[in-house]
């Protein structure tokens, strides 16, 4: 190891710590913008020292040079566009594609060094065995991501895929990944071998996505997060460079915690959620049950909810999915705004797991301008609820729902927003249909409640309009 | 067996249990921009990229260059961009939680 | 500068980055525990005095191995056994605790 | 690197796992103790290892073994006999002690390499340098703690202690130090560097620690805590040991960030701590100011508090350190429990800096059988404190020093429990003087407060006696 080495080696140690600085201020809203800044500097260190390192190995041609600005500059112009446009609530969608796009660059990277190595030395087993991870790993999450985003975008059905014979192509795929990796380490250098891997995790990857409900997408986006990042670290070994090896591994472990705390959040396990089926994430699919069924159902106008609230001293706003599914957070904020310059005092009640992605409502509240003051999680909310005349409950249906205090149903055990407490309650949804635990709510019908169908974003307009009207007359 | 080899893989499980306490128990809200944020570190891949190009002296090898690059590129630009994107309205109307009771640091 | 002075120098800085955010925020009832648990921890130097054996030729070789072997000992057991009796006492009525609220793992 | 070195190494990291998940463990009451037990298991694996190792290299011979296993057996006896004995409030001058002897072995260690060097091949840098910093760090950790056990045990006067030329002799120190270290560094190889290095650390050590108040030892021994870790990391470095170099780093990391926290909580700044001379930790000294002045005292006899307490429902008792100085953790249990089975409602109000030690006072009480529902922290205790009869503080004086609500005094700024709050307060302690801070209490003065002078034990039992007279009466 040369001095230069050992500087570059140096750098790239300073690098990784400003990704750890950098994670750490991430854990509390105040300081995560700072945070994510300095994970950046820290970027910008290890990548000018790698090119510095490599203009001094000087084996590069300058074709691979200009490939590579090429390269560069085209992917950096699409990502940033996308990240400059993308709509706040499809970021997971984003961050799945970038996910894609990440593995695919590991695996692309073990390759060119595999492929170097056929024409020169050849591999030693600590640099071949990572190079068939890498391309497994990388090829995984590069088609599995896709497929994932895909799900989340709507272009493919959020239902669970499943088709005969699937699991017979899963188990072929992963033997062919197995043999042709045993061979590609064991026989080395033929990129035939290699390319045999690439093409069955791909194959593999897809598999292991389309049969995962839409809405439990978001767990698996973390979850093919923490895999690209092992990813990364297997090009690390396989290329000898550190600040690969740490960033990876530090996402790799990073990530599976994350994704954990989501599925505990959802009260789901990871394993059920890998394994698939139960959450379809459009409510449709599950909307056979009671759909029709409106007998003692207390049905309301507009007009009716704009008295009420009226009327109301402390209002409580529950949003969910549908709001999010509805674009309708300007309507509601806007709403609550009407309603406080009438001195009514009015809340909202996030639900951690509220919408499909974790923070999904304060992201799209955030968006409206809702001030952070006035957004209560859980237990706040709760306590507000014992003295709230209306909650008005948007597009939520699971987050609130009683039965989750009976055991024996899908949604047992979460923690809900105790919405029953409340003096009354108005339900803006489109219909009876249940949300994403596919389970009717209770509350639809107790006598208290108000059932107000329309899609949120329409019903917020009408009720704001009839308060206005109301208060003005 | 080189010490190359056991070199990188104490540096990786000490990078492990790094990443493993980095987290800690972070309040749901931040969950989505955590996962986006250390996505954009993933992006570390694209000196990878550049690396490789000491590698680079057949076709193949341009074009896996080229690859690699692109997508790592659009990895990490991207990556950092949304974050910052999202946290900018997440940190709008924060002052309130700097004053967080369960600061985990 | 030898590839085994970058290897242990890397070990050394992500170490230090384990060690800090493997503490996070302690409630002060558990300061000292920690405290001398983390004391326990550097008794580890006993495996040094071990190690030391290798080198010890002289008198004065032998006499450092046998004060670092004694003063290493004394570290390595004496603290896990206090710490131990410590926590012990702590955890007899703990089970409260282990619904504590602000759980930082 | 053979294939048996990457072997250990690879034991060496599972040992460090251990240690690192056990100190994850220790965060919690619930599991610190398992943790300890993990950390414990990771170091007999470190342990193990080394000695395959070592006899695997078999360079050393059968007296240098010999050596080993006399001074491990002395040691391991000495450490369990302490250990097993230790009154729970003199841990902090046990870990003291355990600090040094972790230093002093740290430092013998790159001395015997050292040694070994001279009549062996010469020194590179990248042990040199670690040797030196080795013993410069092992021996101001070893000389530096036994000064800090002393000051907690009461050997060495807890008050600051100073001297003319102090200062000078602390330069000239570190003038030797340097320079030798320098020498034995460039020059090399010679044992005679070496010792000079090591006694001028010793030195210093001393001079940095005697300055020190007592009260703040707590926090000096954390900090040597942290300072033997790396000692211990360096002699890592000094004979290529890769657990050295992971767990002292661990420690030397953890220990900081635990002596920062410490501090915080007593808020002070760890610098104004190493500069000494704030804190003296006997009140004596500091006990010249109004320490006669009795006037608008209202004095109470054993008999007055025992009525008070029999006539009160809500006591809340608030020890200090003057509870642990006089030893009367029994006491004041029984008394508790003598009140409760009068059905009076009794419970403790523990400040996190009460005593001179963090969770001094859990330890305390844990030890007389408090359960540890009864003992509030500083949160739930302010909000009990407002319906408290009778607010019993034993030996305590700072942590509810209402001055600490203004600005300008050495307390200004720290939480405090809020014993005025209470309906009646009484506070025992022998005598108007101050504590730690050196500043007096104007609660003692109040109206609605009954002073009792007494030793903390005896005054104790005295009441619980009359308390049983004046019940069966
Ligand atoms: N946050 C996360 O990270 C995450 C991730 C995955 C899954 N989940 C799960 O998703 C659920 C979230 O609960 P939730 O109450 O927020 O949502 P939900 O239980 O899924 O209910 C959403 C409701 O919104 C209504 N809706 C849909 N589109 C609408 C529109 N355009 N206008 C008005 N209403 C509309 C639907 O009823 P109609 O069809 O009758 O209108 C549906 O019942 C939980 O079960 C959670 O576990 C959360
Ligand atoms: N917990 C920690 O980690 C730590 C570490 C270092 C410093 N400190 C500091 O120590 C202070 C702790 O506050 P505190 O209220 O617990 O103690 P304090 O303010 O130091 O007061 C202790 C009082 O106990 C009395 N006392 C001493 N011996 C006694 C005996 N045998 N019987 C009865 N009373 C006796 C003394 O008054 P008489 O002489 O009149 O009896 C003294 O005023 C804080 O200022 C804190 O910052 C804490």
């Amino acid at each position: 190891m040369t001095t230069f080495d050992f500087a570059v080696g140096v750098v790239y140690l300073a690098a990784s710590t400003l990704f750890v600085v950098g994670l750490h201020l991430m854990r509390l809203p105040s300081s995560a913008r700072r945070g994510n800044l300095i994970s950046a500097g820290g970027m910008v260190v290890a990548v000018l020292a790698t090119v510095v390192f490599s203009l001094h190995e000087s084996g590069g041609s300058w074709i691979g040079w200009l490939a590579l600005l090429f390269g560069a500059a085209l992917g950096a112009a699409f990502g940033i566009a996308r990240a400059r446009t993308v709509k706040m609530t499809d970021i997971p969608q984003l961050v799945s594609i970038f996910n894609a796009v990440g593995g695919g660059a590991a695996a692309a990277v073990a390759f060119a060094d595999f492929v170097q190595h056929t024409t020169g030395t050849a591999l030693g087993l600590d640099s071949s065995i990572p190079i068939v991870l890498d391309v497994v790993i990388g090829s995984i999450t590069f088609s599995g991501s896709l497929i994932a985003a895909g799900k989340l975008q709507g272009i493919i059905s959020g239902s669970p895929i499943t088709f005969p014979g699937a699991r017979l192509v899963n188990v072929l795929a992963i033997i062919v990944a197995l043999a042709a990796g045993v061979f590609a380490i064991t026989v080395g250098n033929d990129v035939w071998l290699l390319a045999a891997v690439l093409v069955a995790s791909l194959l593999f990857g897809v598999l292991l996505v389309l049969p995962i409900g839409g809405a439990d997408a978001p767990v698996i986006v973390s979850l093919l997060n923490a895999l690209t990042g092992l990813a990364v670290a297997m090009a690390g070994f396989a290329i000898d460079n550190q600040a690969l090896i740490i960033a990876g591994a530090l996402v790799g472990a990073a990530g599976t915690i994350l994704t954990l705390q989501m599925a505990k959040a959802m009260n789901r396990s990871v394993a059920a959620i890998v394994l698939g089926g139960f959450g379809t994430g459009d409510s449709k699919s599950s909307a056979a049950p009671d759909a029709q069924d409106l007998s003692n159902v207390h049905q309301v106008s507009a007009d009716d909810v704009a008295v009420q609230l009226a009327y109301a001293q402390q209002v409580i706003v529950v949003p969910g999915y549908g709001l999010a599914a509805a674009q309708a957070q300007h309507e509601v904020a806007e709403l609550a705004k009407l309603l406080m310059t009438h001195g009514i005092d009015v809340k909202y009640a996030i639900h951690p797991v509220a919408g499909r992605m974790p923070g999904h409502m304060n992201v799209l509240l955030a968006e409206a301008n809702v001030p952070y003051e006035q957004m209560l999680q859980l237990d706040e909310a709760n306590v507000a609820f014992d003295n709230c005349d209306v909650a008005l409950v948007v597009g939520a249906n699971d987050v609130y729902n009683p039965d989750a205090r009976k055991p024996g149903n899908p949604v047992s055990g979460m923690p809900i927003l105790d919405v029953d407490h409340a003096k009354s309650v108005v339900i803006l949804k489109r219909s009876m249909r249940p949300g994403y635990a596919g389970i009717s709510n209770p509350l639809f019908t107790d006598p208290k409640t108000g059932m107000y169908f329309a899609d949120a974003k329409v019903g917020l307009a009408a009720i704001t309009a009839a308060v206005k009207e109301y208060v003005t007359a | 067996m080189t010490a190359e080899l056991f070199s990188n893989l104490a540096i990786f499980v000490l990078s492990l249990l790094v990443g493993v306490e980095v987290i800690g128990k972070i309040p749901s809200t931040l969950h989505t921009p955590m996962m986006s944020g250390s996505n954009a570190i993933h992006g570390v891949v694209i000196a990878g990229a550049v690396a490789t190009v000491t590698l680079a002296h057949s076709p193949l090898g341009y074009v896996l260059t080229f690859l690699a690059a692109a997508l790592a590129a659009a990895n990490v630009f991207g990556g950092y961009v949304v974050t910052d994107r999202m946290l900018e309205m997440f940190t709008r109307h924060a002052p309130a939680a700097a004053s967080d009771p369960k600061d985990p640091s």
